[in-house]
């Protein structure tokens, strides 16, 4: 499902991200990424959705080859991939119903199939009353949900959720967690980088350590923890 | 494009400019004062145009008649002359009403050549077509009988034509600059709002949205802007136009010169304006988001 | 020092974040503020700087009464409240080394006394390798570790931090709440907000737990955790 | 403030330039464009109504000579003529002139009056500093002894001032209406470029920032952006003005019409422009803050 071989990041400003890179996922996979902060598994990650492009190495999604991906197929590769941003990324100017709907429209869905669905996973989210809503006045994790929601919303392929429960209550993290294992059930591959060492301690999942810009650890079923 | 898809862009676009609220009044009223300015010079130009174009036509051939004309021979001349290929009119003017005149300019003391004693001719007064023509229609009359002489300013008219074509092309000059100004100007505001965009749109294009479904509301936005921007200066040029065309026009009255009128003239500024609006405000937003589009 | 009475705060949309809170907190406390997602928590703490006011009720910090303040005065009390965001809120266009320096340069700090104080607190938080990177060039925790910085540089009297590891490994959180507690012993207030129970837990301080924006428990050493 | 302050803020200024790169250029461009066409409007203009000026001096009033005078009268007559307070220039033109002028204009049949038949008399031409003056040295100059008439186109004049004043008011409403178009549409620019700062505003209070620490930089930056916009129309413009200038005048030596001199005119303009720039981007991006400084 996912591949990535031999995958260098280097950013213009001369930090190298990524250092040599190999991994492999399968569809269906659940997958934790820790490591320490700077460790690189934002940019792991936005190479999955083609945010960022690998310096040197190869990227496989699906039948996607992520480097020499044609500019205009880009947006086609990421309506199979939902991603939780670590900065949400909502749109400011459109309210919570709006941004879910607007990943709905984007892919041509029709719009009473829009209106079901966004309050549906509003709803699983746990902001159906806050609809109406900008952005701008929602709490932090009333913004990281609505982030949630928009990513599973049109039931991807696979799931991206870059620290999903950093600004949750526990309560709410685990009802988010329980949401993602659902939807993981159901044959999503989700990767989700977290620094929670709760959640990956207790829901065992396979879990990849980032550091460096290497993975140097990949243990299925492991727990949170990397060397340092 | 489904035609749904299509209303979704248009109601994506009425509510961005809503939303947007302070900044589209912003954008739309730089686009209106930037056109209200233009089309102001361009009405103003043009007229001073056809005012150039009127002081030219003035300028007339005078066909002096011999003395020896009979009655029968000055009007064979004068169909002579009404059917040379410029012209379009001939007008009479008699020894006395020439000497008239130059009493008035030159002072009383002509008075004694009053009656018999007047030494001018009567005159066949000859207006041309086209100013070009009037050294031709001078010269074709000059071979008909019973034309003593004919005279037409030369030198003086020729001139006066010259500084004529100088002011036309200037003022050509000027109205394509002012064109291009606009363009500029308006152009430079839609590409600064959409700047302050840039993030939604990383946004819209990182949940996967197509070039084209990211640009149309932005277009279909740009063009709503310019169009409501170029409303204002066409209503306010109409009223003052057609309001002042009737004072000037009275104020002209009996005079060669008019201004353009308002059916063609005013109408093709209006049209004028709203393109330049319209073209520029959805070109400017769909050329200004390309780079943001890159992600 | 702070003392809020019978607080109320209704946002212009209609929602009532703030409903009936009565707090006061002493010089030199530790407070942890602890609550499920949207219960007033942030608000609760844009109150003490009046980055929000009270809709009703009294909020006096130190000297300053922050209902009828003047907005003249605002600036000078702002000075006095180091605050780190839930948003981080760092300025863009400055880098991570002037970031910081402006929130001394502010106060009318002389240059050398700015850029010693800024490598020191740097250092502190882990980054003086980054000084001159902007901060869009910043993972999510050192963008956060900048944010603590910066709330710390000028040692106010009072800490606030909403969510001060959420982007954080937990060793990184660590280090952060070592410093924490290091300024803390040295007189000023902190109030934190958080959603780590680990480091309530362990970290023993006075707990103020929000919900429905009211105090529904107010308990000095107690455990993270809130009815609901 | 203290001078390390203020040094802090102009470097401040300075790098909020340098790394807002693209939003600096679209703003500095939009000052350039606008005062380009607001300057060379006013050059234009301002040049125009000079013409009318020269053409309105180039009323004379024409004194005739009474045919009795003996010489020693009409040096007499010159001498009063002379001492009138607002005439500036008495120019003798004999009657032989004077017929010349008339079978120029009217044709050979007057050159029977040739010599002693010439019905003419010899007209002093006066040249008056002001042209509103002229009806008033007609009356003085009527008084005097030995005129025989005065004469200075009457009605044609009248009517000739009243449309130069015209020209002259619409251009002076012109330049006026361009000056508030580019005051405007620079403060517009300047307002949507920082309405994009809005959140760094914001920022900057929260961090303790007072107004002042904030608007000084912006104030600074604004003048900058004015001052480096206006210095591109300012030096387009000077050139421009300079060597078109010695070519026009060129071509009308001899005419009693010029150009505007460069000095002071196009420093004043320049001066204008500088202004408009520095005065409209300082204050312009000062009160654009003002609402963001709110929080
Ligand atoms: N856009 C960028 N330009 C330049 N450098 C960047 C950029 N994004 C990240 N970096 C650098 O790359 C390194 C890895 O960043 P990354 O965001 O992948 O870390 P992370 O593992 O997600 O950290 P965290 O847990 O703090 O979010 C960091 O040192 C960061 O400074
Ligand atoms: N600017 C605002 N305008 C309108 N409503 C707001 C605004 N900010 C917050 N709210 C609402 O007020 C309530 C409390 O928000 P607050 O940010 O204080 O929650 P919180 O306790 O910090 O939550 P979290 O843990 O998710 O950050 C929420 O319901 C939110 O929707
Ligand atoms: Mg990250
Ligand atoms: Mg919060």
């Amino acid at each position: 499902m996912i591949k990535m071989t031999n995958v260098y990041k280097k950013y213009p400003n001369g930090i190298t991200a990524i250092n040599g890179l190999d991994v492999s996922i399968d569809q269906g996979e659940f997958v934790y990424v820790v490591g320490p902060s700077g460790a690189g598994k934002s940019t792991f990650i936005k190479m999955i959705y083609r945010e960022e492009v690998p310096t040197k190495g190869t990227v496989k999604v699906g039948e996607f080859d992520l480097v020499g991906l044609k500019a205009k197929k880009v947006p086609y590769l990421r309506r199979h991939v939902g991603v939780v941003y670590q900065d949400f990324k909502l749109l400011p100017r459109l309210t919570v119903f709006e941004n879910v709907a607007y990943a709905m429209q984007v892919v041509g869905k029709n719009s009473k199939q829009i209106q079901k669905r966004t309050l549906e996973v509003l709803d699983l989210v746990g902001l159906k009353h806050k609809v109406r809503m900008f952005p701008n006045e929602l709490s932090g994790g009333e913004q990281q949900r609505v982030a949630i929601a928009r990513a599973i919303a049109n039931m991807p392929r696979v799931l991206i959720a870059d620290e999903p429960t950093g600004n949750l209550d526990p309560e709410t993290a685990w009802g988010i967690m329980d949401l993602l294992e659902e939807i993981n059930n159901q044959g999503t591959t989700i990767i989700m980088a977290t620094h929670n060492s709760d959640i990956v301690n207790r829901v065992r999942h396979r879990v990849l350590a980032v550091e460096n810009g290497r993975i140097a650890r990949d243990q299925e079923g492991g727990e949170y923890g990397y060397e340092s | 494009m489904k035609a749904k898809t299509f209303w979704r862009h248009i109601k994506e676009s009425l509510k961005s400019i809503k939303r947007n609220g302070w900044m589209t009044v912003a954008a739309v009223s730089a686009v209106a004062v930037t056109l209200l300015l233009v089309g102001s010079f361009i009405a103003i130009l043009m007229n001073v145009n056809k005012l150039a174009t009127d002081v030219e036509e003035d300028v007339s051939v005078r066909v002096y008649i011999d003395l020896a004309a009979e009655e029968e021979d000055q009007e064979a001349l004068q169909q002579n002359l009404e059917d040379i290929d410029d012209v379009e009119q001939v007008v009479f003017s008699s020894r006395d009403d020439e000497l008239s005149q130059v009493i008035g300019s030159y002072g009383d003391e002509f008075g004694l050549f009053d009656g018999d004693d007047n030494p001018l001719h009567d005159v066949f007064i000859l207006n041309t077509a086209a100013p070009e023509a009037t050294a031709d229609v001078a010269d074709q009359a000059e071979e008909f009988s019973y034309v003593a002489d004919v005279n037409y300013g030369g030198a003086t008219a020729d001139r006066l034509f010259e500084v004529m074509g100088t002011v036309r092309n200037v003022g050509g000059i000027i109205i394509v600059a002012l064109i291009f100004t606009a363009v500029f100007l308006i152009a430079n505001t839609i590409r600064i709002t959409i700047f302050s965009r840039r993030t939604e749109i990383e946004i819209m294009k990182l949940v996967g949205a197509t070039n084209w479904f990211i640009r149309w509301p932005f277009l279909i936005e740009g063009a709503l802007i310019g169009f409501i921007g170029a409303l204002i200066p066409v209503t306010a040029i109409s009223y003052v136009y057609l309001t002042g065309f009737d004072r000037v026009m009275e104020f002209l009255y009996g005079t060669y010169f008019g201004l353009l009128e308002p059916n063609p003239f005013l109408i093709q500024l209006v049209v004028l304006l709203l393109a330049i609006g319209v073209l520029i405000g959805s070109i400017g937003s769909s050329l200004s988001i390309r780079k943001f589009l890159k992600v």
